[in-house]
């Protein structure tokens, strides 16, 4: 990926991606309290997440989508209090980092 | 107790004969298990034995044996996965070594064996953009020392290592399988023109130069450390892919004699098919053999003397005299005195 | 085993629910994941009995400056390497605000700098990342 | 030397600590078939080391390299070290965690916490007050049944503890004072016959306490989440394991109460466990 340089220059890569979510058959999640636990089966690793990251998975699952594309589906299945494209970018490369949702 | 086991033939026995485990005794088994442990070969082993008859508590630490080389085999193959996708946009040929290559391409190698960092080769010219892409995806430098850190890159043939910062997983970035200082100049091009690419489009080395790199690894740079499990390695790529052109690929990387010698001990002590032609032995074997074979039935290492022979001449194979003593001076002012 | 076992689903987005739940996307600097990190050992073994050299050993010999960083030996201000490694114990104490045996405050200072510096990979960094688990 | 279901073989250069074991660990099985799971040895740094000022390392099939050598006079707590060293580095049968456990009628109360939470000592005056101890240092899961298994291994007294716990063990069997360890004064208890006859005997879970010494009574109830990552930190071989580590610790915190509780002295603790006992 090599993202270097400002944060639009960034914003602006994110924006370009299509972002595609590890198939659910991989994942094992158990949803506990405010914490969802997600058991990675692929790489035996074990993830604590909150909201919104297990429905931004759930909505890559059905079907590979840009960021915008993304936002405006959550959008439609939430009601979303602060639609931020940067907040959006952030928990995407968070899924990226520990592998849970991959670029395509 | 029983029988003293003072060298590590029980293990060297079970894996070329499995069935030959079943006149053990429990001191027999027990010894077993903790050399095999000590070498890690203990999923090798488990891996072999599967299916046989033993008794009850074998049966239960070689099935906990297989599962952890299972959770080994997943960890390594999502190491090398993270470091595809950190590196996917460089375009580069990225080749698996070792461990990591033999489980990702599916070969009996990899069966139950247990795999620490990922090793990976990368064309030499493209170092710097890997590295920084790394860097950049959350690897740190291991050693912030300057004088290791300059005299990896003047002279070895990796990158110092880099350990995940949250996965706590290293990984070796090579550009050659010898050490630049080394006699040998292995032709590293050759290597990515024959590699193959696996599915992920990651890439692992032809079977000759998995062969020769394990044998340069054996034999023309290391100390022998864990050598019976790198001569388990060469002995499945050699049941599997036969010998052919071995000859002539291992002389073209100046391996020839790493190459032959690995055969000949291959053969001596797993009982590797090769040529009948290669099997003349020379003085020095049984030297390497007793080396490869220094563990006692505790799993403590034995022969201290001829360790210690092995691991000098591990610094003296990597590097021209004068520069091993100035190596060897620059070490000694910093304190570290051999152990 | 449970009567019945939780579904592997996350709750909450089951088909047919009418009203929208709430959702926020949190801000950019937040952070929606923690990853579960292999523990170290966490026996008095490895916690109490482990030893930190100051400097680890391919570097003994070189001095610690007041920031924590390895210097080469001799360097104005930095001090001299610890002459014994330190008891995880003793580590444990001076992080919480004690002072490691036979140093001056600075150095104290300095040692402990050093020790919150250590990387994987560098001797004594297993045994200071045990002394880190919040249980030992 | 077997311990619940882990077998221990025990090497050492001196013949000093092997006797100790001997004699303490005198009711204890041989492994199972004769095969240990694990072997300890107990050896001199350098070969001279061991007459002059004899140092022990501790070896084994698993080893941490920065472990320090003890004297010889610590001989049967580097032998304890290195047994508990096997099982946080090379179990890989049970989802491992650093807790004591103890059981009555079939189910299992886990305490878990900080060194110096008081888990050995709770563990020991329970065991005195009719519980059956199933260990003060390891709680195995079974990832298959979910059920714990007792490792029963001597239980460590530290310091105070153990004028209390010999206080309220008048015939206990304890091993000899270990002096000035890095943790201080250390003794070892012989855990009573019942513990060491039934310890192939598994319990339900019935009961997680996270107990925290020195501070006014308190208790509170944790959430499931919190549970999960202090049980994960607590566990040595939960990656290690894999799926297998997290389906056995998901059950755990879902189907087991825990409670975090704060004591000031041992007989506050004692009342506060009996209680919540009896409601759950």
């Amino acid at each position: 990926m090599g993202l270097t340089g400002s944060a639009m220059g960034k914003a602006m890569v994110m924006q370009a991606m299509i972002f595609r979510a590890e198939p659910a058959e991989s994942l094992r999640i158990q949803a506990l309290d405010d914490f969802t636990l997600i058991f990675h089966r692929r790489s035996g690793l074990t993830h604590l997440v909150t909201a919104p990251a297990p429905e931004i998975l759930a909505i890559l699952q059905e079907a590979p989508l840009n960021r915008d594309e993304l936002l405006a589906r959550l959008g439609e299945r939430y009601d979303l209090e602060d639609a931020s494209p940067a907040a959006l970018d952030a928990r995407l490369a968070e899924l990226i980092a520990v592998g849970l949702v991959e670029v395509q | 107790m029983g029988r003293v086991v003072n060298d590590a033939m029980p293990l060297v026995r079970a894996l070329r004969d499995p069935a030959s485990t079943g006149t053990l005794d429990a001191a027999g088994w027990t010894a077993l298990l903790a050399m095999a442990r000590a070498e890690q070969l203990i999923g090798t082993l488990a891996c072999r034995l599967d299916g046989l008859p033993m008794p009850a508590a074998a049966k239960r630490i070689l099935a906990e044996a297989r599962s952890s080389a299972i959770e080994q085999r997943r960890a390594a193959l999502w190491e090398a996965e993270a470091a595809r996708r950190s590196l996917v946009g460089l375009d580069c040929p990225i080749v698996l070594l070792k461990g990591t290559a033999f489980a990702a391409a599916g070969l009996t190698a990899g069966l139950g064996r247990s795999i620490g960092d990922l090793d990976i080769l990368v064309p030499r010219e493209r170092i710097a953009e890997v590295e920084a892409a790394l860097l950049a995806a959350g690897w740190e430098w291991v050693k912030p020392d300057p004088y290791d850190d300059a005299y990896y890159r003047k002279w070895m043939h990796e990158l110092p290592p880099l350990i995940h910062r949250e996965r706590d997983r290293m990984i070796d970035v090579h550009h050659t399988i010898l050490p630049l200082t080394a006699k040998p100049t292995p032709d590293a091009s050759a290597l990515f023109a024959e590699s193959a690419a696996l599915e992920n489009g990651l890439r692992v080395l032809s079977p000759n130069d998995m062969i020769v790199h394990a044998a340069a690894h054996l034999f023309a740079d290391g100390e022998l450390a864990g050598g019976l499990r790198n001569l388990w390695d060469i002995h499945c790529l050699i049941t599997e892919f036969g010998s052919d052109g071995l000859a002539a690929r291992a002389e073209r990387h100046q391996l020839g004699d790493a190459v032959a010698r690995a055969l000949r001990q291959a053969n001596d002590l797993y009982g590797t098919p090769i040529p009948e032609s290669r099997r003349t032995r020379d003085r020095a074997d049984r030297l390497y053999r007793r080396r490869l074979l220094a563990r006692d039935g505790w799993g403590r290492p034995t022969q201290r003397v001829l360790r210690f022979g092995f691991f000098v001449r591990s610094h003296w194979l990597r590097m021209p005299p004068a520069m091993l003593g100035r190596h060897l001076w620059t070490k000694w002012r910093k304190g570290h005195r051999p152990a | 085993m449970s009567e019945t076992p939780p579904p592997d689903q996350p709750d909450g987005d089951a088909p047919g629910t009418t009203r929208r739940r709430a959702l926020m996307l949190g801000a950019v600097g937040a952070s929606a994941i923690v990853s579960i990190r292999p523990a170290l050992a966490q026996t008095q073994a490895s916690v109490v009995n482990c030893e930190i050299p100051v400097p680890d050993a391919g570097r003994a010999g070189s001095y610690i400056a007041a920031d924590g960083s390895v210097v080469p030996a001799g360097t104005p201000g930095a001090f001299p390497p610890a002459s014994l490694p330190f008891k995880g114990q003793d580590v444990k104490t001076a992080l919480s605000g004690g002072q490691l045996p036979g140093t001056t405050y600075e150095q104290n200072q300095a040692y402990v700098k050093y020790i919150r510096r250590l990387q994987s990979g560098t001797s004594g960094f297993t045994c200071f990342a045990s002394l880190q688990m919040p249980r030992g | 030397m077997r311990i619940g279901p882990v077998g221990f073989r025990v090497g050492s250069d001196w013949r000093a600590p092997i006797a100790e074991l001997e004699r303490l660990y005198a009711d204890y099985p041989v492994p199972e078939g004769g095969i240990p799971d694990f072997n300890v040895r107990l050896f001199a740094a350098r070969p001279w080391r061991r007459l002059l000022r004899p140092a022990v390392v501790l070896g084994g099939d698993f080893v941490l390299p920065e472990a320090a050598p003890l004297p010889l006079a610590q001989g049967l707590l580097a032998a304890e070290m290195a047994m508990n060293l096997q099982m946080a580095l090379g179990q890989r049968r049970y989802l491992l965690l650093h807790a004591s456990a103890v059981e009555r009628d079939g189910r299992a109360l886990l305490m878990t916490g900080l060194s110096g939470a008081g888990k050995s000592t709770l563990a020991a005056l329970l065991a005195a007050r009719g519980w059956r101890l199933m260990g003060d240092e390891f709680a195995l899961v079974d990832p298959a049944s979910g059920l714990i298994h007792a490792f029963p291994r001597l239980v460590s007294l530290k310091n105070e503890a153990i004028e209390v716990v010999r206080a309220a063990v008048p015939g206990g069997r304890f091993g000899p004072l270990i002096a000035g360890t890095p943790k201080g004064d250390i003794r070892h208890l012989v855990p009573q016959t019942q513990s060491i006859a039934r310890m192939a005997e598994p319990a339900q879970p019935a009961l997680i306490l996270f107990p925290r010494f020195g501070f006014e009574p308190a208790q509170r109830a944790l959430r499931a989440s919190e549970v999960f990552v202090r049980l994960t930190q607590a566990s040595t071989n939960y990656v290690a394991l894999g799926e297998r580590g997290f389906e056995a610790m998901v059950r755990l915190v879902r189907e087991v109460p825990a409670r975090a509780i704060d004591y000031p002295n041992a007989d506050a603790a004692l009342a506060q466990v009996e209680a919540l006992w009896g409601e759950s």
